[in-house]
């Protein structure tokens, strides 16, 4: 099936839900509200029609203005391929968890929620996964300024080469 | 022995010593000249092989620097870690600790004194000479059990207890596998044993009977298995446990169970060879009784030498079974089957109590047969492999 | 009757572990030698990549790919390659994608041959080890002739490859797979058909085809599960239509349907349909040139795309988030190696201590791809 | 199949494949190591036996350095400093400084590609090991020294021609590929990305 005819499937659905269907290249997409994303979700994983069995990739962006939850979905008896995503103010960014619905979302949420900051409501296990427990900030985000020192050790190496030219940097 | 502390008595060299004493000095002596003049190098030159062998069956080199060909590799070796720090671990059980790697070598240095390695050079020709061999290897089990539980170490502690699990496990196929030998000959003296077979293979006990066939082949299976060899290194694995109950060991305690482990491949090799490869046998060329203890004594070590390497080869070929197989092989295949040894045996001496030399040679034969085979495969991959691929020329 | 008092051993196993496939860490909690369960910590081999990909550019980040997987490091140049054509839909030039074919797939040899002999070692058999290591080395030899390093490659740019195939390397590369069917022949009677290795790895870790997709397992470890899935064949991408290879399948031969050794008979399986795929390529191959023309202030339109590709340790996704300016807005690479340890947890669950160590070198991950 | 038979199959099993494995493994015996020696057991310099694609360790001809700053640029981990001045009267280039921190240096190549004459290029030396960071930092200018001009013609100064010689055939192989072995037509429209690029910017300075 191809993304636009899924896409309106899911709008006929949850009419009131579906904020935007872009038919962006090459990857078309659609936003959904992010109170629905769970029933979304389940929907999208149940339907004989759609049976999109697999979160391929659960990602994080950071747009400055809003935080982007991009959900990759694919179907292996179906062959086709879906891409969700969900819009979050940037002040404490909170969407529930799909790991009910697809169990990989378990690892990829938490490693959003490592490196962006969004809290995945109802996730079993939200730790960091990649960075320290005690690491300061969320580190994909556009205003992350990385301290210098971490517990004493210094994150930053002073070039050993002295610029001669003082027009440059 | 007992004629050697008489002549040195009757010489006086130690003046009015009580001879009990001159016996001790006389037998601490020898036994200090035998265990660091023969079996400890040994040891040694052993790791050397093992990696050199290691090396050659895995397409590398192994170590060739020191001395010609990297000889002299496991002196370097034993200075490095006799120079290393004696690291005790601070939680550790202390005394436990540091006395395990001298019971492993305990274990490792009693059998020697009923090593047969001719018909006159034997220390002591007990009448249990087999039984004793079998039972002092054993010990090994204290030691490992003592350093896996002192070290204080989870990894160490698991070793420790798969040892235990896996020595004492494997004690049963190997007594049991000692016992046709045993009806065969009627005597548990290693020399008894040597003396009732033949210089000839088809007069060995490998080839007496189907089932003394299979008795050796078990005996040795589980004498690696004794021996904490590959396929059974399970208490040292070093992919699962690090290095299982030698984890917290270093310098001279660490080398101490290495070199009783290499050690004991000439012990697993010397069992084999005295109740099955006919020991010291060698046909009656010389009627001197020197030449003749010399030619036994290099037909002994020959055939140790060559289990030895087989247990290398071994060692480079198969990997290691888990625990629950571990225990599973020796309890539902090693046990029944040297049981049914034991009764085919029990029943073959009842029809032919003197042996039957046809057996012998059909044995033989078939042997051979199976060496042929085994020798095609290997020329069949040898043919098919194109090694002398480089693709840097000057390489 | 007093029941004696037991308690469960938590076992910390890495991440200085002899066979944690690099720096790994597992919380085991065990029962003697039955562990109840095993928590795997990663992110000590963390490194930043998607941010870095923020700061350097579309042509710098190039090499930076070679690091997210370095064991296979043609698969990510190569996602990172195509994620940015379709960015800026570039179309490479013909025999630009048969070299990548070829390169790739050369990677895929060598990829494979370390997950089969580090699976090997795991279990204790040392000699399959370095033999696959030998035959890693000729191909690494191969490569090097080919773009000049031996692990981080730096082989592919956007719009192609760099270097053109070098003078001679086809008869050499081809010299290559006859030398290395027999070898691996030779390898399977060594240790794939042993009897003890059968047993250590079958009926370990069996993961049902449902599980696999649900945890969205992918490669060698989602085919072990019996599910004839490969993007090469399914969605392909690059050249992979032109050429005619089978998919092989886990297929329960030697226990459950998913097991550790249908993992890992797939592998050693993949490594003949390489070698099939590598004989068609370098047979095929067109002339003409092998890098399309692509502006060095690369700036390819605001927008979004993903890639699959098929690593050797399956497929690998890249998510480009592209804002019009000559640095990528956001990079995310979803790894094989990072959902297969994801059902790790679960797996272990029963298991013994020694068999852990078989579970994670079937699933074969490999503790940068996990942490990037 | 009967347990029994299982069993009687296990054993059997098991001995076929262990006499197998240890027939490969035996015959590795009469086989050649495939190792070598590190360094001192082949009869040529590890570094001579190297291909000629080999990234190692960064060298500057300074003697046909344009001064084009491409390098500089392309480098994603700016290990590459340079210093140019241009005399507004006489119109020279004049390079100060050409430092690149080995340390920081991950051998992509990408610096290489760009670079007109093929004067920043790889080396087959990889021993680079010393005792202070400082003594890492490659310095190629000790004195200020003038740019190289590319010549319409072929270079016919008999001390830079045999370097620029080295240094185009190094740029030939990176940008074409080696000789197309069957027949291929190697393009010159797919030099280096955007080579156009670079000599705009060389012209600019």
């Amino acid at each position: 099936m191809e993304a636009a005819r899924i896409y309106q499937r899911i709008k006929d659905r949850f009419g009131e839900h579906v904020l935007e269907i872009s038919d962006h290249q090459p990857d078309p997409f659609i936003v959904i509200d992010p109170a629905s994303i769970e029933e979304v979700g389940s929907f999208m994983r149940s339907d004989p029609e759609l049976a999109l069995d697999c979160l391929s990739n659960e990602s994080g962006v950071d747009y400055k203005d809003r935080i982007e939850v991009v959900y990759h979905l694919f179907s292996y008896s179906k062959r086709h391929g879906a891409v969700l995503k969900v819009k979050l103010p940037r002040e404490n960014p909170t969407v529930a968890t799909l790991e009910n619905i697809w169990k990989s979302a378990n690892w990829m949420e938490r490693e959003i929620f490592d490196l962006l900051g969004v809290i995945f409501e109802g996730h079993s296990d939200l730790r960091r996964i990649l960075m320290p427990e005690d690491w300061p900030g969320f580190p994909l985000r556009k205003d992350f300024v990385e301290p210098t020192e971490y517990h004493g050790i210094s994150t930053v190496r002073e070039s050993p080469i002295i610029r001669l030219d003082p027009k440059k940097k | 022995m007992q004629e050697l502390i008489n002549n040195i008595v009757a010489a006086g060299t130690f003046g009015k010593m009580p001879e009990t004493l001159v016996a001790a000095i006389v037998i601490i002596v020898l036994s200090a000249v035998v265990f660091l003049g023969i079996a400890f190098p040994f040891a040694g030159i052993v790791s050397w092989v093992e990696r050199r062998v290691w090396a050659r069956i895995q397409s590398r080199v192994g170590p060739n620097r020191v001395g010609p060909n990297g000889f002299l590799q496991w002196l370097a070796d034993g200075v490095k870690h006799v120079c290393k720090e004696d690291v005790i671990p601070t939680d550790s059980d202390h005394q436990l600790f540091k006395i395990a790697p001298y019971l492993v070598v305990l274990a490792f240095v009693l059998p020697w004194a009923v090593m047969p390695f001719s018909s006159s050079l034997i220390l002591a020709d007990m009448n249990v000479g087999i039984l004793y061999m079998t039972s002092v290897t054993a010990i090994t089990v204290v030691g490992v059990l003592m350093a896996g539980w002192a070290s204080n170490d989870k990894w160490s502690l698991i070793g420790g207890i798969r040892s235990a699990a896996q020595i004492v496990s494997y004690e049963i196929p190997a007594g049991l596998s000692i016992f046709p030998v045993v009806l065969m000959t009627g005597t548990l003296s290693m020399q008894g044993i040597i003396r009732a077979q033949g210089w000839a293979p088809q007069h060995w006990f490998l080839f007496a009977n189907p089932f003394t066939f299979v008795a050796a082949n078990i005996l040795y299976v589980s004498a690696l298995a004794e021996g904490n060899r590959t396929p059974f290194d399970l208490p040292e694995a070093e992919s699962e446990l690090v290095a299982g109950f030698a984890t917290e060991y270093s310098g001279m305690r660490y080398l101490f169970f290495f070199m009783a482990e290499w050690g004991n491949l000439f012990i697993i090799g010397a069992i084999i060879t005295t109740l099955f490869l006919g020991g010291w046998q060698f046909p009656q060329v010389s009627n001197n009784a020197v030449v003749m203890n010399i030619l036994q004594l290099i037909t002994f070590n020959v055939k140790v030498l060559f289990l030895v390497f087989v247990s290398m080869w071994i060692r480079g070929t198969l990997p290691r079974v888990r625990i629950d197989q571990l225990m599973s092989l020796c309890w539902k295949y090693f046990v029944p089957i040297s049981f049914v040894n034991m009764i085919g045996t029990a029943i073959w001496v009842a029809i032919w109590p003197e042996g039957n030399s046809v057996a012998g040679y059909i044995m033989f034969a078939l042997g051979i047969v199976l060496a042929v085979i085994f020798i095609q495969r290997v020329m069949y991959y040898l043919r098919r492999s194109r090694m002398e691929l480089y693709f840097r020329p000057t390489i | 009757m007093s029941t004696l008092r037991t308690e469960e051993m938590t076992l910390n196993m890495g991440p200085q572990h002899p066979s944690t496939h690099g720096v790994l860490r597992f919380i085991v909690r065990a029962d003697g030698e039955v562990m109840r369960e095993a928590i795997p910590d990663v992110g000590y081999l963390h490194r930043s990549i998607e941010k870095i990909a923020e700061k350097v550019g579309y042509h710098g980040f190039m090499p930076y790919t070679d690091r997210v997987d370095y064991v296979c490091a043609m698969f990510t140049n190569q996602g990172w390659g195509m994620a940015s054509e379709k960015l800026a839909n570039i179309q490479v030039p013909k025999r630009g994608e048969y070299c990548r074919a070829i390169a790739t797939e050369f990677n895929r040899l060598a990829s494979h041959l370390l997950s089969v002999g580090t699976m090997g070692m795991d279990i204790g058999a040392m000699t399959p080890f370095t033999h696959a290591i030998r035959e890693r080395e000729m191909i690494n030899d191969l490569i090097e002739e080919l773009c000049g390093a031996r692990l981080t490659f730096n082989y592919m740019r956007i719009g192609g490859v760099a270097w053109d195939l070098p003078p001679g390397w086809r008869e050499k590369a081809l010299a290559y797979l006859d030398h290395f069917e027999p070898i691996l022949d030779e390898y399977n009677a060594l240790i794939s058909y042993n009897k003890i290795y059968i047993e250590r790895l079958a009926n370990v870790g069996i993961i049902s085809a449902d599980e696999a997709v649900n945890y969205n397992l992918v490669g060698p470890n989602l085919r072990g599960s019996g599910i004839k899935w490969d993007i090469r064949k399914d969605l392909p991408y690059s050249v992979y239509s032109e050429f005619d290879f089978d998919v092989p399948v886990g297929k329960g031969e030697w226990g459950k349907l998913g097991d550790a050794m249908d993992r890992y008979m797939v592998r050693i399986r993949e490594l003949k349909e390489s070698v099939k795929i590598l004989r068609q390529a370098l047979k095929q191959i067109p002339a003409g040139p092998v890098l399309a023309k692509v502006p060095r202030n690369f700036k390819p339109p605001a927008g979004e795309c993903q890639i699959r590709v098929e690593s050797a340790r399956g497929d690998m996704g890249w998510y480009a988030v592209s804002d019009g300016t000559g640095y990528p807005w956001r990079v995310h690479v979803r790894t094989g190696s990072f959902a297969a340890m994801g059902i790790i947890q679960k797996l272990s669950q029963g298991l013994m201590i020694a068999d852990l160590v078989t579970l994670i070198a079937s699933l074969d991950v490999i503790a940068p791809e996990i942490d990037r | 199949m009967g347990a029994v038979a299982e069993y009687f199959d296990n054993i059997k099993n098991t001995v076929t494949t262990i006499f197998e494995g240890m027939a490969v493994t035996a015959s590795h015996f009469m086989r050649k190591p495939y190792t070598v020696q590190y360094p001192d057991r082949i009869p040529v310099r590890v570094q001579d036996t190297l291909p000629y694609r080999y990234r190692g360790i960064l060298n500057v001809d300074l003697e046909i350095c344009t001064g084009c700053l491409a390098c500089e640029r392309a480098c994603p981990i700016d290990c590459i400093v340079i210093a140019c001045e241009k005399d507004q009267k006489t119109k020279i280039l004049t390079i100060s400084q050409f430092d690149i921190d080995i340390i920081k240096c991950m051998y992509c190549g990408l610096c290489s590609e760009p670079c007109p004459t093929g004067a920043i290029h790889h080396t087959s030396e990889f021993e680079g090991a010393d005792f202070s960071t400082e003594s890492m930092i490659r310095r190629f200018v000790t004195d200020p020294i003038d740019a190289y001009k590319p010549k319409k013609g072929p270079e016919t100064d008999e001390r830079i021609a045999p370097i620029l010689n080295r240094g185009m055939r190094y740029v030939n192989e990176f940008a074409q590929g080696g000789e197309a072995w069957n027949g291929g037509v190697v393009d010159d429209g797919a030099a280096a990305p955007g080579a156009d690029d670079e000599e705009e910017a060389a012209a600019k300075q």
